[in-house]
């Protein structure tokens, strides 16, 4: 009991003698953080992103003006039977006429009843292992060799880029999430140092009467769990005012999961004892 | 009980951090009750002695044993304990800076885990014994040579640790203030524990329950 | 020359006797100023990205179908003296359908030509300074007002949002950019605390021997003026490597100017020597 | 020349830390190429006395003067003047622990930018003249107690300082080393600086070119 107020007497000796020292050290925690959770909502919004225009990934299979109502029906069955493929719509001249309708906002085809010019096609929707490149060239391969079937069109370029957009931001956001933890240790460690080393003779004496390594480590331990715990959590705060003031309409920001949230905190407090340990114990040698 | 051995060193050879030896198959015993004066030359190595008795520095040959339990560079906890049962005072036995007097003189007790109404009661003793009433918040800083010394003795008392290690209090001193401090010195010799000082000079009085030892060459004579 | 000599040595030797620290500051200043570059190139962008969008927002004046051609040109007069209208283009029946051409593929209106459907109209354009919402709506409702204009179109939503969005991100910038300097500047005067309060029995010696104050802080200062200056262009160097990786197609990234960039490192350099000074500066009370 | 006055104190008071007057109407003259011993109780202010000169505290009330320059708190450059001339060995006037004894004892030429060669021969005849040569790369914490006075006497006399400051540096020494010591201290006093030497005990013998003066309630006598 006595030790446990000894600790938490020492804990709030070091935070109160040395504020500059903690704030700063906060504001730096937090920022790190900061950009740390910038990165993971970047990661995790380009990923819904992504998924959700590749979930919309059609292919569209237009149909020869030739080809007859009975043979289509067939050629459908065939298609539903490739793998990978979810779902098929066809699309008449007059529903794609009703498509168009709805993008240009007027019908440019009044008084056109009998001459419908736009092609009758089916539109191919995939399962999400299918959207990537590979697999979608050979089904577009494999339905051109059909004979109802005039050409085939998809966005191929675009999923390339998405496909490469994707990994990038996820490589990026490794790279410097690591770094960014690193940095946050050997910061918050630093600080401890700091707020340490002024007492070195101190600690020198204490182990001298017999006092143990845990017992004068545990203050700054106590200090770190606390700081980076903070810090991490003010780190998310403040995104999630941001997220309350900016409205993108072109984007949905995708915040990972208040459990995860929670996670993460615990995880760099956790880290903050690590980084109070190291931060301590090159004083304590003695 | 009286021959409890709390003191045993056994062919014990040291070098210092140069490398030049400064013990050379030293043998040292100390039993309860009594106490030890060892003088020698500055640079003899009373210090190290110190040191070497609280674990601060190991032998390299010969074995150092307090309280019946060998002293080695792993044994960390049983050099905790050790160190928990001896009273330090000048020498490498400083003050922690941070700490009030009250605070410095109460540690030994914390660690042990003393329970508050009998911290409370010893700390009032201690202050009261080396007129150190009025100097209980004050930090070492704020001390003189002499007030620290004393805030030494009584955290060195405070816990009944059976073993005291003095290391040369009286140097620089005036002949009252000399006299002051070497009453404290008797009263110790006199309470049943156990001390060892260390002195450049050959003290001027006897010292009641003590033996007379050289450092000299390496070895105690 | 001496002198020079022994801050140099000293600088060294607070250096290479801390390489843990040393290293440590540099890189989470590195990532806190990789942070402010973000933004800053954030803000650059989109601003950029606006601006362009804004370049091409256009004012769609939809001409009455039962309108003369003569009194067309009059009107067309009258809007050119409109102020802040850069230009007016003038898209009769023809040049609609080709639009449509354009944006369709395929051209809807065969066998149509004497029964065009698109209405006439003007597209116009603005001087940047009349590209926002309040001037905007006040040549609108100008325009409403002549007998052959049947009704004007132009993306008064759009443009509210975009003037949001490029304020909100130029506040957030300046905040998180005050912010990051600020823990910049702590961060590298903690770090340069903790390398000196090691040393702070030899400053008091030093002191008492006659030793002054900006003697002893130069080497201190020095290391600021480095470790700024070098993590600032480190973070920099970071972000042009990853620009030369990743490719947004739906976004031009826009850099500062390589004069500004060169600048911001050096005012970094500069809050590094103040900081250096802070650092040190209790330490010399002696 | 020889009438040159280095050390003036006018009617100095100064207070301790704690609020305890220490120094009460207090006068005193050192001239050029004399020397005076001080002797006080612990607590007389002995150190505080040498604080006072090298301008790390300043009295409430009086002036002093240093090389006929008067020392305040707001004339920093006078201080840093008057610091360089002083030598200072004993109580506050410690080593800096990250420099070897080479660049220690350096330190005050290192300051007035002073030429390498002079540099170099000065610290060379420093490391003989105090027997220092084998020690001249290590850093203080590898020096004993001897060794790191003997140091702070070369430092105190590298630039020819015309003061210097010895605060008792003959505290718990052993006669031998003492006498090692005094010698220097001696030399010191034959050499035609001045010199203000600090102690608690009276000392054993009589020094030459020098008064005797007793810091007694606060005032030299
Ligand atoms: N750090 C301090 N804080 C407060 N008071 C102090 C401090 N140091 C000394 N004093 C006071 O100033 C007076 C003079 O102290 P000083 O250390 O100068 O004496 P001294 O003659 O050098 O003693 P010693 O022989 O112990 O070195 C003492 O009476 C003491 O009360
Ligand atoms: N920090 C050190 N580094 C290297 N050698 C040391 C150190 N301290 C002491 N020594 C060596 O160890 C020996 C014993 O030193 P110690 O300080 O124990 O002597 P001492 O008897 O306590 O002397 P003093 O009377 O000066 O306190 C000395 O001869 C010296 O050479
Ligand atoms: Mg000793
Ligand atoms: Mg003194």
């Amino acid at each position: 009991m006595i030790r446990i107020n000894h600790i938490l007497k020492e804990l709030f000796r070091n935070i109160f003698r040395n504020p500059g020292t903690a704030f700063g050290a906060l504001l730096s925690l937090t920022l790190l953080f900061l950009l740390f959770d910038i990165f993971w909502v970047a990661a995790g919004t380009s990923e819904q992103f992504y998924d959700d225009l590749l979930y919309d990934l059609q292919m569209e299979v237009f149909i020869a003006e030739d080809a007859e109502e009975i043979s289509l029906s067939q050629t459908k069955e065939v298609l539903l039977r490739i793998e990978g493929i979810r779902s098929v719509t066809y699309v008449s001249k007059d529903v794609a006429r009703q498509q168009l309708i709805d993008l240009v906002g007027v019908d440019l085809l009044v008084g056109y009843d009998s001459l419908n010019p736009l092609p009758r096609s089916w539109q191919l929707t995939f399962a999400s292992e299918y959207q990537t490149r590979e697999r979608l060239d050979a089904i577009e391969r494999e339905i051109n060799t059909f004979d109802d079937v005039s050409h085939v069109q998809y966005s191929r370029n675009w999923l390339e880029k998405a496909e490469r957009t994707k990994s990038m931001i996820l490589d990026i956001g490794m790279v410097l999430g690591l770094l960014i933890l690193l940095t946050a240790l050997f910061n918050s460690a630093n600080n401890i140092r700091l707020m340490a080393r002024a007492r070195a003779v101190g600690f020198y004496q204490m182990r001298l009467i017999g006092a143990g390594k845990l017992f004068l480590a545990l203050p700054f331990m106590l200090e770190g769990f606390l700081m980076s715990g903070i810090s991490a959590a003010a780190g998310w705060g403040l995104l999630y005012y941001w997220k309350g003031k900016i409205e993108f309409t072109w984007l949905e920001i995708i915040f990972p999961a208040v459990d995860d949230i929670i996670l993460f905190c615990l995880a760099t407090a956790v880290l903050g004892v690590i980084s109070g340990y190291f931060g301590i114990r090159r004083l304590l040698k003695v | 009980m009286s021959d409890e051995i709390i003191v045993e060193l056994n062919n014990v050879f040291l070098k210092s951090d140069r490398g030049a030896p400064v013990f050379q198959d030293l043998n040292f015993k100390l039993v309860a009750g009594r106490s030890a004066i060892i003088t020698g030359a500055a640079g003899s190595g009373k210090s190290m002695l110190a040191e070497l008795l609280v674990g601060r520095r190991f032998a390299y040959q010969g074995s150092v044993e307090l309280f019946g339990q060998v002293v080695r560079r792993s044994k960390k906890r049983t050099i905790r304990k050790v160190r928990r049962k001896i009273g330090g005072i000048g020498g490498i036995f400083d003050l922690v800076p941070s700490f009030t007097v009250a605070e410095n003189i109460m540690f030994p007790m914390v660690l042990v885990g003393e329970r508050k109404k009998v911290r409370k009661e010893r700390l009032l003793n201690m202050l009261t014994e080396f007129s150190l009433l009025k100097q209980a918040t004050e930090r070492p800083d704020r001390l003189t040579r002499v007030e620290r010394t004393l805030v030494q003795f009584a955290r060195a008392s405070v816990a009944n640790q059976p073993l005291i290690i003095v290391d040369e209090p009286l140097a620089g001193l005036d002949q009252k203030t000399y006299e002051r401090i070497f009453e404290y010195m008797i009263k110790i010799s006199c309470s049943g524990r156990s001390a060892i000082f260390l002195s450049a000079e050959t003290l001027p009085r006897e010292i009641p329950n003590s033996d007379s030892y050289q450092l000299i060459n390496g070895a105690l004579v």
